[in-house]
Parts: structure tokens; sequence; C-alpha cells
């Protein structure tokens, strides 16, 4: 299936929480979903029968700069060999995500890592703890305000 | 914690004693972890209840090293330490990223010496692999036999890029230097010289009495939990799925040459056990000789550095390119903004999956299987941490 | 004149002195240097989790049970076996029953079930979530 | 051996000083511990593989600390590893020895910017006694970091305590 169809698919089942797609003009075409939705469309677009997105992978934490977090999931079928790109945006104040662990095992890491070093939470994720970086490691790395620790357990850190 | 967990394992007697769990760090510095992986075992006696792996012990970083360079060209050597078994197919994927986002084309030549640098590498790190699993499983020979193959190949790279283990020789837009001459003639013999020996390390591991009985229906991965987690390479094709990058996902100049996926059928065992998953690395040697021996034969003349871009300042977007590394898929997650330093470089990289479907592989078997299973997987540290 | 069992003490003597000389010379030149992180338990590298006296499973206590009984016994037929040709058929006889008796504890034991050890059985991970049936034509999964 | 054949050859009897003999022994069986970081340890195993063999210095990889005399740090040392690492040394048995392999454990290396989990030098946590420069250096290359080790052995002496 061409990605356009992929998107009207999902469109005419969850047109609600489609919040911007674009297929044409673009090197990835990629849906945006708000929050909220995004457990739902993705056990939807695994188990539907014509999409059969089986495979993520790749799920990515992006710091988009002036307060706003992304996470950009890649998705593959194996079936039917079609991929898209599904996007979902937070604020930075409240960086909470419904998890996908459920759906594909592979998120489970995944999130693991994108809580590490971005810092987005996702809700109901099994044991969602740093993966990384040690677990008593503060702030998340990858963000673009992130400053450096002086000193961490007495070693010094800045060359 | 001392709180017993009730055992979810019926042992083959059926014993159901309850027994306190021993907690066993398998840790940072274990001979069989290749690398620095913890894996926290809860054990009973000697059978493991549950694993949990901790890794990060080598994070170096890479992402924030990406975005924090002067220009893309200069991710290439941090590509090159992020999988030090397959640098080679590392730089590749990076350059692949970036040549599409360019929207750029690469010279004929530089096509065909790609694939045949993958390739070496390819066969050079699933020597190293074959080399440490035997060691784990317990026979040394083959390591010592496996490691002096490998020398011939680094001997081929050296004479390239001048260096036996980080090239930074794949560059965006094609190869830092040309084949020198009398390669072409070294990789043939190489390649008639290898032959022989897959079979010499058939005879001296695959088919042993010992090795089979600790790897067949050990760690059986079935294909379904397999895709669920993501896992990819010889770990997914071990079980049984039919699926490599290089014929489903096509990049490059591979449908050129007529070579095989090699999928495992359980001939020992179960599908998906250990010894498909290294049967599989065996014989994807054998398909990459096939590979190397075409592209030397078909290899065209032509410049090199053509095409290298002496600005790159790609337009803003992203693009998500993956490739096939000896370990699976090897995917770049580029964000550029426009700028010459790429926004987010987001490395997926497949021994990070392929180990964390581990604790569902080692429930219920004893350390010594934890060992096989754990060097089946075929993890390389610098990529799982990054 | 030195006895038997004379060769034998200064046998003894000598192989005493020798292993205490390389100890003690080699205690005389080595560091001595210990503090409180080189004394902690090694455990790759690791803070040891939980204690090790654990009440682990009754099986390895029956299985060196059996194996003190079967060991004892050999060391009962080591003198025999040494000297039974010049004993004659009585000692062979009596040495015989002792085996019996001892042959019908191992068969105890081994119809009891205690010799055989635990094996794990293959744990075959089951997907959290059963996959969508694959139609046939998908055909990825070879087999 | 020099110090060897110009014995034998007149009287047969070895006359030499215990610091000799003892120093002897150690620097020729240096067991290695079994620990490896990153792309240094590749180089470090193709230094103990065939074709360059590491066992002819006597230097064999022994998997836990009590029974190493020599660690080689081979790769990126990170925070979370340099705890590890520092109670790996201290668990090791005396006299030991640390070779630094390769510039990230040196100094950091290419990770010594934008390196946040990274520490730069494994000399800022346990007292390294030969650095051997390299990005993995070459076998070669830990071989002569070994010999330079060897050489400082030979020049230790029971009378003043080495540090």
């Amino acid at each position: 299936m061409t990605s356009q169809e992929i998107v009207d698919r999902i469109k005419a089942k969850f047109s609600d929480s489609v919040v911007e797609s674009k297929t044409e003009g673009v090197l990835q075409p990629y849906l945006k979903v708000n929050a909220e939705a995004i457990a739902t469309v993705s056990s939807y677009m695994r188990d539907d029968d014509e999409l059969r997105f089986d495979y993520l992978m790749c799920l990515s934490g992006v710091d988009y700069g002036k307060d706003v977090l992304g996470v950009v999931y890649n998705l593959y079928s194996t079936g039917k060999r079609h991929k898209i790109t599904l996007k979902v945006d937070v604020t930075k104040a409240s960086p909470e995500i419904p998890t996908v662990s459920g759906i594909w095992p592979t998120a489970d890491w995944h999130e693991r890592e994108a809580y590490d070093l971005i810092g987005v939470v996702f809700k109901g994720h099994p044991d969602l703890r740093r993966i990384l970086l040690p677990y008593d490691w503060e702030g998340h790395p990858l963000r673009k305000d992130y400053k450096v620790p002086e000193f961490y357990h007495g070693m010094k850190v800045p060359y | 914690m001392s709180e017993t967990l009730s055992p979810t394992i019926t042992t083959s007697t059926g014993r159901t004693l309850r027994t306190e769990e021993m907690i066993i760090n398998m840790g940072p510095q274990h001979p069989s972890t290749h690398g620095v992986l913890r894996l926290e075992l809860v054990v009973d006696g000697e059978i493991v209840v549950d694993v949990i792996p901790h890794i990060g012990y080598l994070h170096r970083c890479f992402e924030k090293h990406a975005e924090a360079m002067t220009n893309y060209q200069q991710v290439i050597p941090y590509c090159d330490r992020m999988d030090y078994l397959a640098s080679m197919n590392m730089d590749w994927a990076y350059a692949l990223a970036v040549e599409k986002l360019l929207g750029i084309k690469v010279p004929e030549r530089v096509e065909y010496i790609r694939v045949i640098m993958a390739e070496l590498q390819r066969i050079a790190s699933h020597l190293i692999a074959l080399g440490t699993y035997g060691l784990d499983v317990g026979a040394f020979t083959p390591f010592l036999f496996m490691f002096r193959d490998r020398e011939r190949i680094l001997d081929l790279f050296e004479m390239t890029c001048g260096a036996r283990l980080l090239y930074n020789y794949i560059w965006v837009g094609g190869v830092s230097h040309d084949l020198p001459p009398g390669f072409i003639d070294k990789a043939k013999a190489f390649c008639k010289y290898f032959r022989p020996n897959i079979k010499e390390c058939n005879d001296l591991l695959t088919y042993n009495e010992i090795f089979i009985k600790r790897t067949a229906n050990v760690g059986i991965l079935p294909p379904d939990v397999g895709i669920g987690y993501g896992c990819s390479g010889p770990m997914l094709r071990g079980s049984g799925v039919n699926l490599d990058l290089r014929r489903d996902d096509p990049y490059s100049i591979y449908d050129r040459f007529n070579w095989e996926v090699i999928v495992g059928k359980g001939e020992m065992g179960t599908v998906g056990d250990c010894w498909d998953r290294y049967m599989a690395r065996v014989r994807e040697m054998e398909q990459s000789l096939n590979i190397i021996e075409q592209a030397l034969e078909q290899i065209p003349d032509g410049d090199v550095t053509s095409a290298i871009p002496k600005r790159i300042r790609p337009n803003p977007g992203e693009v998500y390119v993956r490739s096939e590394s000896p370990r699976g898929e090897i995917g770049f997650y580029i964000v550029s903004d426009g700028s010459q330093t790429p926004y987010r470089v987001k490395a997926r990289s497949p021994a990070f999956v392929n180990l964390s479907v581990l604790p569902e592989l080692c429930k219920g078997y004893m350390i010594a299987d934890v060992v096989a299973i754990a060097g089946s997987v075929d993890i390389v540290l610098g990529e799982v941490d990054r | 004149m030195l006895t038997e069992f004379g060769r034998i003490f200064i046998f003894f003597l000598v192989a005493a002195i020798f292993v205490a000389l390389g100890l003690i010379s080699a205690w005389i030149v080595r560091p001595h240097r210990w503090y409180t992180a080189k004394l902690s338990t090694y455990e790759c590298g690791e803070e040891p989790v939980g204690s090790s006296w654990v009440r682990f499973n009754i099986r390895f206590y029956v299985v060196a049970l059996i194996f003190l009984v079967f060991d004892v016994e050999v060391v009962f037929l080591f003198p025999w076996a040494v000297v039974y040709r010049n004993l004659g058929m009585f000692a062979f006889l009596e040495m015989l029953m002792f085996l019996v008796i001892l042959f019908v504890g191992y068969a105890y034991v081994w119809v009891k079930g205690d010799l055989d050890w635990d094996k794990p059985l293959p744990n075959v991970p089951v997907a959290p979530r059963e996959a969508p049936k694959r139609q046939p034509q998908e055909g990825v999964i070879a087999g | 051996m020099g110090l060897l054949d110009k014995q034998f050859n007149n009287s047969g009897i070895i006359v030499t000083s215990l610091d000799n003999v003892l120093n002897w022994a150690r620097l020729s069986s240096l067991w290695q511990m079994h620990f490896g970081l990153a792309c240094c340890a590749i180089e470090m195993m193709a230094a103990s593989a065939s074709n360059y063999d590491f066992d002819r210095f006597g230097v064999m990889p022994r998997a836990t600390p009590r029974q190493a005399d020599l660690i080689i740090i081979s790769g990126t040392v990170t925070l979370k590893m340099a705890e590890r690492i520092k109670r790996l040394y201290d668990q090791m048995s005396e006299p030991r020895y640390v070779i630094s392999m390769g510039s990230c454990s040196n100094c950091g290396g290419p990770y010594w910017e934008h390196g946040y989990h990274v520490l730069k030098g494994v000399d800022r946590i346990i007292p390294v006694d030969v650095y051997v420069p390299g990005c993995p250096p070459r076998p070669e290359a830990l071989m002569e970091g070994l010999i330079k080790l060897q050489e400082k052995i030979r020049s230790e002496s029971l009378a003043k305590k080495s540090a």
C-alpha cells in the first residue's frame, strides 16, 4: 500500500486524533498523532488486516527546542513490506506519552532510552528506569539546554 | 532481595520445594559477556529464574557527539567506533542516510568498492562472533583458526585504508582512497584461500557432538516473538523469518549479484535455537564470499572521490535509512535543520534490540546455557550502549 | 635399621619441609597490604546483592550423601584388592556380601529417583500479545 | 636471556641476587586479567590470538582479579564503569601492574570534548604503569608496551618498596 493509502485508512478510523500528515514533498511520509491516542492508533495499525505494522524499526526521542519534545516511531510491516513514520509531540512541562511496549515489546528498551536521554515519560511502562546512564544521574543529556555536571561520584567530568 | 519469588519453572523431576533465590552478577567483567554487559541472574540452585540485563557501561555519548561536530563528514569516525567489529557497515549506513538526505548518487565504482568492503567486514565480524562463541562453549582452537583467517582480511583493509579496525574509509558521497593496485588479485586470492576454511571450521566446531549438545534446543526464539522484539539479522533469520534488508529493502547494487538468504531450518533441534543462529552466520560467510567474487569480476573503472560534496548542507528534513550489518538492521534516523551539523542523529543498533529479548530466552535454563545463549545473540557493547 | 614405616615417615617429613619452605619464602617476599577494598568479595566487579547463605535446594545435600556412602565403600575395597589373592576364598565371599548389601542400597536410591538431576525444560517464550493470524500468502515465515 | 647463558659457560652455577630472580620470575609470567572494554579489546584479543602470540611473553588471560598480575585497560572508561574498574583493581593481588591501552583510557581519546559519560583518562582512578598510544593501538604497539613494563619490573628491588 502506498503511504497515502495508509494515511487515509488511518484518518478514516481516527479522524479526530490525527493532527497532521504529509506524504508528498517530504523524504519520509509521516503522520502526526496527538499524545493520548498513540496507544490505540498503534494497536489498530498492528492488528488491522490491511496495515499489519508488526515491526517497530526505531523509536527515537527528539528535542525540537522551544519547549517541544517529540517521539518518532518508524514502523515497518514484515508481511506487506511497507513503511510509515508516526510522530507525537509533547511539551517539556508535561512530557507524558502512553507506552506502546504492550504492542511491540521492542519498544520497552527504546522507551527507556528515550526517557533516559531525552526525558520523555511513558505512562504504563513496565519498569521505566534509566538504561544507559547510571541510575543516579541527573538531567537528560540529549536536551539542547543540558549542562554537563562538574563532578560525578568524585570524578571530574569535563576535561 | 530476600523475599522469595515463586518459581514458575517446573523441573524435569517435578520438584516444587520452595527455596530462596540467590542473585548472582554475571557482571561487567566476565569472560563470556563479550564486553561490559552485566546480567543479574536470579538463580534457584543452578536454574535461572530471571535475568535482568544492565547495560550502559560503555555509553560513549555517540548521539551527543553527532550533534556537536562541525560537519556531516566528521561523524563518520564516531560511527566506526560504535560497532567496532563492523566499522565498514556502520560508515556505509550513515553515508547512505546522508546521501539520501542530500539526494546525491555515487559513481558505480564506489558502489562496488562499498559492497566488497562491507562483505569482507561481514566475514571478519562473523569470524570473531563464531570464534568467541567457540570460546564461550569451551572450544579454544576454533578461536585461533578464525583469528588467523581474520588477519588476512585485516591485511586487505590495511592495504586500502591504512587501519586494521576503525577505517574512516567510506565517506559521504564516496570513499576516501581508490583501491591500491594489486588489491583485486589479493582479494581473489583470499576468497580462494578462505572457501575451504569454512568447511574446516565446520569440522572443528559445527558438527562436534559436544557443541551440538550445548547449543541445540537451547534458547529457542519463536519467529513471532523475534519480530515483536524487533530482532533482525542472523538472530531473526535463525528463527526461520526470511527477512534480509539487502534483498527486502534494497539499497546499493545487491540485486546484481546472485546470492541467497540463509534461513534457519532447525536441523539439529527446533527452529530458532542457538545452533541455528550459529549456522546462519557460518553459511552467511559463504554467501558473502560469492558476492565478493562476483563484485571483483564486474568492478568498473572510474573516479571514486568525484561525488564527495565539499560542503554538506542538506535542506531541512528527516530520513530513516537502514542497512544490513553483520548483527542485523542498523538504521540511522537523521534530522537536519539546514545547517552544516546534523540536528539529531539516532542510531538504531541491532545488538541493542537483539539483546532486549535475552531475558525471555534464558528463563528456565542452567547458568551455563545462559552463556551459550548470550554468545549466540552476538552482541557488541560499543553498539549496544552507543 | 630403618623400618618400612620409618622410610615412609622420612618421606612425609621431606614433603612437609619442602612445602613449608615454599610457602614461608613466598610469604616473606610478597608485599602485605591488606585493606578493606582488597578483601571485599569479588563478584565480576559488582557489589554482591543479597547474601550467599540462602536455603538452597535439598537435592544438593542428598547427592552429597549418596556420594559419601559409595566413596567410603571404595575405600574399603582398596586394601582388600591389594592382598585378596593370598587371602583365599573366604575373604572373597566376605567382600562379595559387603558389595551386595551396598548394591541393594544403590538400587534403592536409583529407583527412588534421587540420582537423576533436575534438567531444565526448554522454556519457549510466548509473544505477549498473540500475533494476528499470518495469511499464508505473506510467505515471510518460511516453513 | 643475556644473564643466563653467560653464567653457564664457565662454572655451571648461577650466582645472582634475589632481586634478579624475583623480577625475572615476575616479568616473564605476567598473568593478564580477562577484561576488555571496547575496540582496543579486539586488538588485545588479536594480540593474544594466533598471528601475534602474547603467550610467548607468558601473558595468559585469567578470569579473576585474584590470580591476575596485570590489568590492561583496553577501551573507553565510562563513569559507570569507573567504580567497577577501581574495585577490580583493588581486588587484584599485589604486586599488580596496569597498562592503559588506547587513547580512550589514556586521556579520554576522541570522546574528550563532548563525552559527558566518559572518564577522561583511567589514571584519574588507578595508578598506571605504561601508556600505549593509538586508537586502537596495533598488537605490536601493545607488545612494545608490555616490553616497557617488563623493563620497569626488572629494575624493581625488594629493598625499597616500589609505590
